[in-house]
């Protein structure tokens, strides 16, 4: 099973999860990203770029299928204007043995958050808006993967 | 041979004022930079959106490339921010 | 927010997500074991030690919330008799940030599943019943986390 | 002082047919490597069941407990097989 979705809309973590321990594994690992309101942040924007993003996520959760044993993977992430609380993003992997499966979840959101051609604009309580830099820590965290 | 279409995103776009745009092909053997450096000289909101080269990332046909990539038969180079995940 | 649970009844691993998804995080991780019906399994049989499975239990959860910035834990553990396909453990954490709540719910779930106080019966379709040995690759793993 | 409680678990309760009892507190010193000899002497299922020490597991007042711990004046007293986790 390989499920990936880029959409506006929010997802249903439960329907995700039921669908992958429908597999016949032992574990099924996940990960759920929501935006945190700190700092008077109202919102956050996410741009991206649909062709790139959808290849470029599926070819991720290929690796990931080639490096790890795994029986299904999902990864969904929104895009458009999303508020404090908002589910942004989701992976989940399922395997016959556990490590499979939370190495491959971690594996696949450090690389979506750090790698995947998103761009974020945070739109401020006082009006002010500020597109994210690159998140140099995130990047260190990615690099671990490919040594 | 087609004119080249360009998309823009992030701050790069909201600098240029659009999404993307067709240019003519630039001459055989031009690179990402070189064709950055053309339209930072545009003036405006493209010399504010492409001027500091460094800031600049882009793909070919949906590819990340570096900016010493020749464009050759491109159909789409993209001009963007480093990415920042989701 | 700490939950520790140890229980007959099965669980909605939804709610569980809810519950974490609500304490203001960026990042809730999840594991979900599910009984594997492989070698002609019937049924697998979870025997604990009430008494010490649930102070265990805690003092690990303890352990994982002071060893990560961690706003939530949610452990959930069933005994009893449990057929393929079963849930038989949950673990979800909630963090600021995506790396403690993957760090500690993989620390969790492999200190479950090796040193909780449990013993596994399984029951197979020849009418032969076996009481499963300890495992020495999940020794192995736990050992891990306390270099 | 009280008679010392005895709980047993998984093929420790199946062998010796009951999940726990009431027994005379040992003498002053006696460890819980001596509680099982002294059980196992019993022949039978508690033979069975302990009278291949290595196999044993204790747990003292519901804490792991290495077998040559003293059983002082702990109340319960647990023995099981190497727990296999969940």
């Amino acid at each position: 099973m390989k499920r990936v979705a880029i959409q506006a809309d929010d997802f249903d973590v439960a329907t995700e999860l039921a669908a992958l321990e429908q597999l016949g594994g032992g574990g099924i690992a996940s990960f759920t990203g929501v935006v945190r309101g700190e700092g008077g942040l109202i919102a956050l924007e996410l741009e991206h770029y649909p062709a790139m993003t959808q290849a470029q996520m599926t070819r991720i959760v290929d690796e990931a299928m080639a490096r790890w044993p795994l029986l299904g993977v999902s990864v969904i992430h929104r895009h458009g204007r999303l508020e404090p609380g908002a589910r942004i993003v989701f992976v989940g992997t399922a395997s016959r043995h556990r490590g499979a499966a939370l190495e491959s979840c971690a594996f696949l959101i450090d690389w979506l958050k750090s790698d995947a051609p998103f761009w974020k604009k945070e739109h401020m309580s006082d009006g002010a808006t500020r597109w994210v830099a690159a998140r140099a820590e995130d990047e260190a965290q990615a690099l671990g993967w490919k040594a | 041979m087609a004119a080249l279409s360009l998309v823009y995103f992030a701050w790069v776009r909201e600098s240029i004022g659009c999404d993307g745009e067709q240019v003519a092909r630039p001459a055989s053997g031009a690179t990402i930079a070189d064709l950055i450096t053309q339209l930072a000289a545009r003036g405006d909101g493209y010399a504010l959106a492409l001027g500091d080269v460094a800031r600049v990332r882009a793909a070919i046909d949906q590819r990340f490339a570096p900016l010493d990539t020749v464009i050759g038969d491109a159909r789409e180079i993209a001009l963007f921010p480093p990415v920042t995940g989701g």
